[in-house]
């Protein structure tokens, strides 16, 4: 082969190398990757049965409720089209608040209640004062539309 | 066809040489001497492309040697202090494998050949590991043999060679200049093959 | 102004030990990073200068 | 030119696979390490079977890992010490085509048994057919990687003091990728899950590793016989 | 223009030119550091979320950007060594790396501690924070492989290309939250539009240029050590330390070494 | 005689010493490599925070035992390829008593590092106190028995390709019992219970390796060099 | 002093020398020659309890090596082909080094005038690393001037050294011989230290 040739060779064969690897993450991309599972991806038994995971949602409003012992929690986590309740003995973190984000992680029981061992909270990424907040939750109110759910990076 | 000008190399914060300028004809032998550390070897690796100089340029039939990259190397057989010899293989599959990377296609009678001119035979099949020191050099001077390139590099060729030996190298060298052949050989000892067509001394370092 | 009291500052809303923790930690690590970099000047000129000495000392 | 442009690359392959043939001490050896390694939990962490399935695909790629970290050394440095290396950087032919056929050699004798041993291994812990071959595939994928990103590892830290664990440190973050996604692959279909999405991505990983790898770790070579 | 631009990047020059732009990049990092610190820590509100411990953002988030951006510009002066074969470019990243690490580690620090209140643990193993912390482990290794090659030519080349090969970490950085479901948040700032309040924003802002001039001065006083240290043999650096010799203190002399660096 | 008959082991003490402080990114990686492998497996197996707790001792012991194994090429290997060795195999001094030295210098740069690291680590995995101490312990008796049974291994693999895996091989084995006593320790008294029988029975392996290893060591390196 | 009685050593299959005997008086130069692979390295390693013999005996001073053990080592000085240099150390500190591993004390001043005797000077400060193939042979010999040791196992010692270099070596053997100490030296090279008690000369193999 020319030098040329060989260049030319090397140039092409490199290209076609990132093509695959740029095809491959793609591919990749298609399937779920995933932090956490939605109460959706619960449903539709894409989360695993007999393994610990992670689920990821909001607080349903209105949902969490102290045991008589006082330290094991009940909520439910939803993603507004599904509903997954949760059971977690423990202290909550302080962003944990009903019609926020959550990420529990724990088995999920015959008897479809989530046992969650660790619950973290996720917040979305906005940053303002309170009365800015409040302000804005009026507004949205007043105009009937629903709050968009926390995580703007959710798909 | 070798040229170089005003080549410079430094190793640390000291300069070896500097401003060098030399060129050798088809046919000739440049014999590179001077006291120890005064940068025969790094000459040598410089010339091979092995270390960088700090200025100057190397030519090899007109061209750069940077240009000429591969083409360059095709040309060339250098041969340092380390023998490049595999313990675990024999002389001739060391020997088979050295021409394999240097993209010379032979067979098993030229290997033998080679081995018989360096006086090796009966000992082809021992591993390299139990070969002796001047046994080892010989078997990196075979390697010099195969193949017919123009141009050789050689740091200290008679080490561990026992006179025989030596000698019998000086009369291959003698052959591989009368064939056209270029060579820069850094030694201690004088070498002076039978006929070459030109003898160039370079005399590195001064004081010390 | 955010805050009725210095005291309250401190406090940061109940948060104090993380906060403090992180600006603390981080002025830790900014003071040593600018004392070493001061350090490492002083010695790379005093090496110099030695050894700069030793030459001309050896030259003469 | 007369010669052929592929007799060096093939060469060295050859060249290679002999010398592991003459010592076939050094790819048990690896083996054997893999397998030690992988027996030690048990005996560190109790025999607890459940807990065992769990931490399964965790162990058995971090073992893979070292594995094939403890043979890094023997890709440069035998060569370096007794002058083969300069040889090779020598050769008319590109150092990354050369590199490149080393690289092959080193995963034949040492990715590729350990990929095989895995099937093995997976029935001590207990691990589900499904869950095995997604096990043999994605080791089939990562162990190419760790030898192609050891190889920029090990060819800079040529001829350093210390420099097996300097190369560890060099390259042990950059095999962290292909760690998460290889044992992700297994423990997704050990959930039940595909395994797919994992799989394509450390496919991803394999072809970009190769792709530019072998370049990197000639333009090292080269920086190290400097 | 070009040969201009050659002469700068000679050791000799730029020690000379750095030396009196040092002062001004530290006045201009105290400064905004104490302006950001003012409006983050004063005059910002609280969140409306988080309450006040959303204040770390104000370190975490210039920490984390610096620590990504000095990786990328270790990365720029690499390639330019290995292309150019200049002698500044290693002594460059060899400046810098320190830095980066320390920015990097920043970033981590302060992230587990405003983890643990948010989302109720220091550490998860998502996307972002692992690769943010084998950015971490790249920095060590540079620094470890330069520590090992005595040779200082040769660890440029040697630390230049590492850095090169390890530079594929950024963008997984960076995209990691958009590609990955994390429990870290995504980007509050994108290119032409923020999720925070004004004043929040400011502060942050702020508070990344003071880390940016913090970067720069830091890294051109490192890297003049860095000089005086590798070029200790040549004329110039002879003629420096004679001046120095003779002027007694350290202190004066730094402004007069930039007429005699030529 | 008219020498010092303790100047030798002393030279070679010192100059082993000299040469890690030649180089501290040595020292340093050791550490890092243990620091990084600790950190693997969460990695590999997933954050569970007591399931981590419940695997610290076995996977901390198994990640000295590690750094440890990679460690020792350093021991003799250098010395044998630039000719050292023959000339400590030359010296006027017992040969066990030099390797005894170099036991001590490569202890000192590689043991002590790791257990005066392991409080830090430990605290990671979130261990008590009491285990902290108990690991620390443990590490302390533990790491010697590691380098000494370690330096038989390498002494014997010197000069052969592959030494380093076929080490691991030769001396893993070996190792097992310190893990198994050290892992137990600091795993009983997680449990609640006395750590001493592990703890004395793992003294006793020390002593006894300490005792017999330099002297089969020194034996390995004559073989070696023969 | 040095006596060896019907010493044979054997390679693989290969016997390389048997039934030698010879002894080397105080002051005695013995000359090892033969060509490559005929056993000199195997004889000196032998000679240095390095290696086994397959048969015989060596005395020193009259008693038998294996029952002198240490005190043989004590008197002797072992230099191979590898030059025993700390690429990280020093040539100083190389030095230093090998005396108190050879169980020499040594001071500053002492270390100084050797690597002034083998024209290092100037170069102590240098890690062996960065010296040149004859400077590291050249710190190799230094080690031979510390202490007093009574008998030297010499294996190629002027390899790599330029000619002013080997002279220097070869007077200071001289010195040695003079002194009363012995010397066993295997070359490819004539070594005629000016007046010698005793020159002997063993050539080793027959034809090849
Ligand atoms: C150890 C844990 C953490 C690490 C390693 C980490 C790392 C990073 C990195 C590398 C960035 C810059 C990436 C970018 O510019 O997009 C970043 C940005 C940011 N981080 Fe973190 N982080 C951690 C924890 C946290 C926590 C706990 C919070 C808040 C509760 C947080 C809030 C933010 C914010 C607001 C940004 C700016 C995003 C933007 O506007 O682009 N981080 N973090
Ligand atoms: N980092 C450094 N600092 C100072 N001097 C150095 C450095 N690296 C190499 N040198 C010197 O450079 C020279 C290298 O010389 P080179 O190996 O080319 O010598 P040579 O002529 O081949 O000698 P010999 O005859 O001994 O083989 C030596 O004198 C060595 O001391
Ligand atoms: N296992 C073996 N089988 C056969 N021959 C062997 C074996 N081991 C060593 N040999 C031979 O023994 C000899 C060793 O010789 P030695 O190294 O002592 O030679 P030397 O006289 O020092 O040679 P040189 O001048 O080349 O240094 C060599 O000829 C070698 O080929
Ligand atoms: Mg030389
Ligand atoms: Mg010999």
């Amino acid at each position: 082969m020319k030098p040329r040739q060989k260049r030319l060779a090397i140039v092409g064969g490199g290209l076609a190398a990132l093509g695959l690897v740029v095809a491959l993450v793609l591919n990749a991309f298609e399937d779920n990757l995933l932090f956490f599972f939605s109460p959706t991806q619960v449903y539709a038994k894409e989360a695993p049965l007999d393994r610990p995971f992670r689920i990821g949602g909001l607080v349903e409003a209105g949902s969490v409720k102290r045991e008589a012992d006082g330290v094991t929690v009940a909520f439910k986590v939803t993603d507004t089209a599904k509903v997954v309740p949760v059971t977690y003995k423990g202290i909550l973190p302080d962003l944990f608040q009903e019609g926020k984000g959550v990420v529990a992680r724990g088995r999920l029981g015959p008897d479809g209640i989530f046992r969650a061992d660790q619950v973290l909270a996720r917040h979305d990424e906005n940053y303002m004062p309170p009365e800015a907040a409040y302000a804005l939750d009026q507004a949205k109110k007043s105009q009937g539309s629903v709050v968009a759910p926390a995580g703007g990076n959710s798909k | 066809m070798l040229e170089v000008s005003a080549l410079a190399a430094a190793r640390g914060d000291r300069v070896l040489f500097a401003g060098l300028d030399f060129s050798v004809p088809a046919g000739g032998l440049l014999q590179v001497t001077g006291r120890n550390g005064t940068g025969k070897t790094t000459l040598l690796r410089v010339l091979a492309r092995l270390a960088r100089p700090e200025s100057g340029e190397v030519r090899w039939k007109g061209t750069p040697v940077d240009e000429l990259g591969d083409e360059y190397f095709a040309d060339l057989c250098y041969l340092g202090h380390a023998p490049a010899i595999k313990d675990d293989l024999t002389a001739r599959e060391n020997l088979a494998i050295s021409a394999g990377i240097a993209g010379v296609t032979v067979d098993a009678a030229a290997i033998g050949a080679a081995l018989a001119e360096v006086g090796l035979t009966g000992r082809e099949m021992l591993p390299g590991r139990v070969l002796s020191q001047g046994q080892r050099r010989r078997v990196a001077l075979a390697q010099l043999y195969l193949g017919s390139r123009k141009l050789w590099l050689l740091d200290e060729p008679l080490a561990a060679l026992d006179t025989e030996a030596a000698d019998a190298f000086i009369a291959r060298l003698g052959r591989h200049l009368h064939d056209g052949g270029v060579a820069v050989v850094a030694t201690h000892h004088a070498i002076e093959p039978a006929a070459p067509a030109t003898l160039h001394q370079l005399r590195l370092g001064g004081a010390r | 102004m955010n805050w009725s009291s210095f005291s309250d500052f401190l406090a940061m809303g109940g948060y104090a030990f993380f906060v403090w923790m992180s600006y603390g930690v981080t002025a830790l690590l900014v003071v040593a990073e600018i004392a070493w970099v001061v350090k490492q000047r002083r010695q790379s000129l005093a090496r110099a200068q030695v050894q700069r000495q030793i030459r001309e000392w050896s030259s003469t | 030119m007369s010669f052929n442009w592929c007799l060096t690359p093939i060469s060295v392959l050859r060249r290679d696979l002999l010398l592991t043939l003459r010592r076939p001490a050094e790819l048990m050896t690896t083996l054997f390490f893999f397998i030690i390694v992988v027996s030690l939990f048990p005996l560190g962490i109790g025999p607890q079977p459940e807990l065992l399935r769990e931490i399964a695909p965790g162990v058995l790629w971090v073992a893979a890992l070292l594995a094939s970290l403890l043979a890094l050394p023997r890709l440069f440095a035998a060569d370096h010490a007794d002058g083969t290396l300069e040889q090779l950087a020598l050769a008319p032919q590109p150092l990354s085509l050369i590199v490149f056929a080393k690289l092959v050699a080193h995963w034949l004798t040492t990715g590729l048994p350990l990929t095989l041993l895995a099937p093995l291994i997976a029935l001590q812990f207990d691990l589900p057919a499904s869950a095995t071959w997604v096990l043999v595939g994605s080791l089939a994928l990562g162990t190419p990687i760790f030898g192609a990103i050891g190889a920029v590892g090990a060819a800079l830290t040529l001829g350093l003091r210390g420099g097996g664990v300097l190369t560890a440190v060099l390259v042990l973050p950059l095999y962290i990728p292909a760690l998460i996604f290889g044992a992700g692959a297994v423990e997704a279909t050990l959930g039940g899950l595909d395994a797919g999405g994992h799989l394509s991505l450390l496919a991803a990983l394999t072809v970009f590793t190769l792709t530019f790898a072998p370049w990197a770790a000639a333009a090292a070579v080269r920086i190290s016989l400097d | 223009m070009a040969i201009h631009w050659f002469k700068y990047a000679s050791p000799a020059s730029f020690y000379g030119l750095a030396g009196p732009m040092i002062p001004w990049f530290a006045g201009a990092a105290v400064v905004t550091t104490l302006l950001g610190l003012y409006i983050g820590l004063v005059l910002a509100p609280t969140d409306f979320q988080q309450g006040d411990s959303y204040r770390i953002i104000y370190i975490h988030v210039p920490a984390a950007w610096m620590g990504m951006f000095t990786y990328l510009v270790m990365a720029g002066w690499a390639a330019a060594g290995l292309v150019f074969n200049t002698r500044l470019s290693g002594m460059m990243v060899q400046a810098l790396a320190p830095t980066g690490a320390l920015f990097t580690f920043i970033a981590l620090w302060t992230g587990a501690f405003w983890g643990r209140p948010t989302w109720g643990a220091y550490w998860v193993w998502d996307a972002r924070l692992t690769s943010t912390l084998i950015l971490l482990f790249l920095y060590i290794g540079y620094m470890a492989l330069r520590a090992s090659i005595d040779d200082p030519r040769r660890a440029d080349r040697a630390g230049a290309l590492l850095t090169l090969v390890g530079v594929v970490n950024i963008p997984i950085i960076y995209f990691s939250v958009k590609w990955w479901n994390t429990l870290h948040q995504g980007a509050s700032v994108k290119p032409g539009s923020s999720s925070m309040a004004t004043v929040m924003l400011t502060g942050m802002l702020v508070m990344a240029f003071a880390a940016w001039m913090y970067t720069i001065a830091i890294s051109l006083a490192r890297v003049r050590s860095i000089i005086v240290e590798r070029e200790q043999h040549s004329a110039w650096v002879g003629e420096l330390l004679v001046a120095e010799e003779t002027a007694g203190t350290s202190g004066d002399v730094q402004r007069s070494k930039g007429e005699t660096a030529r």
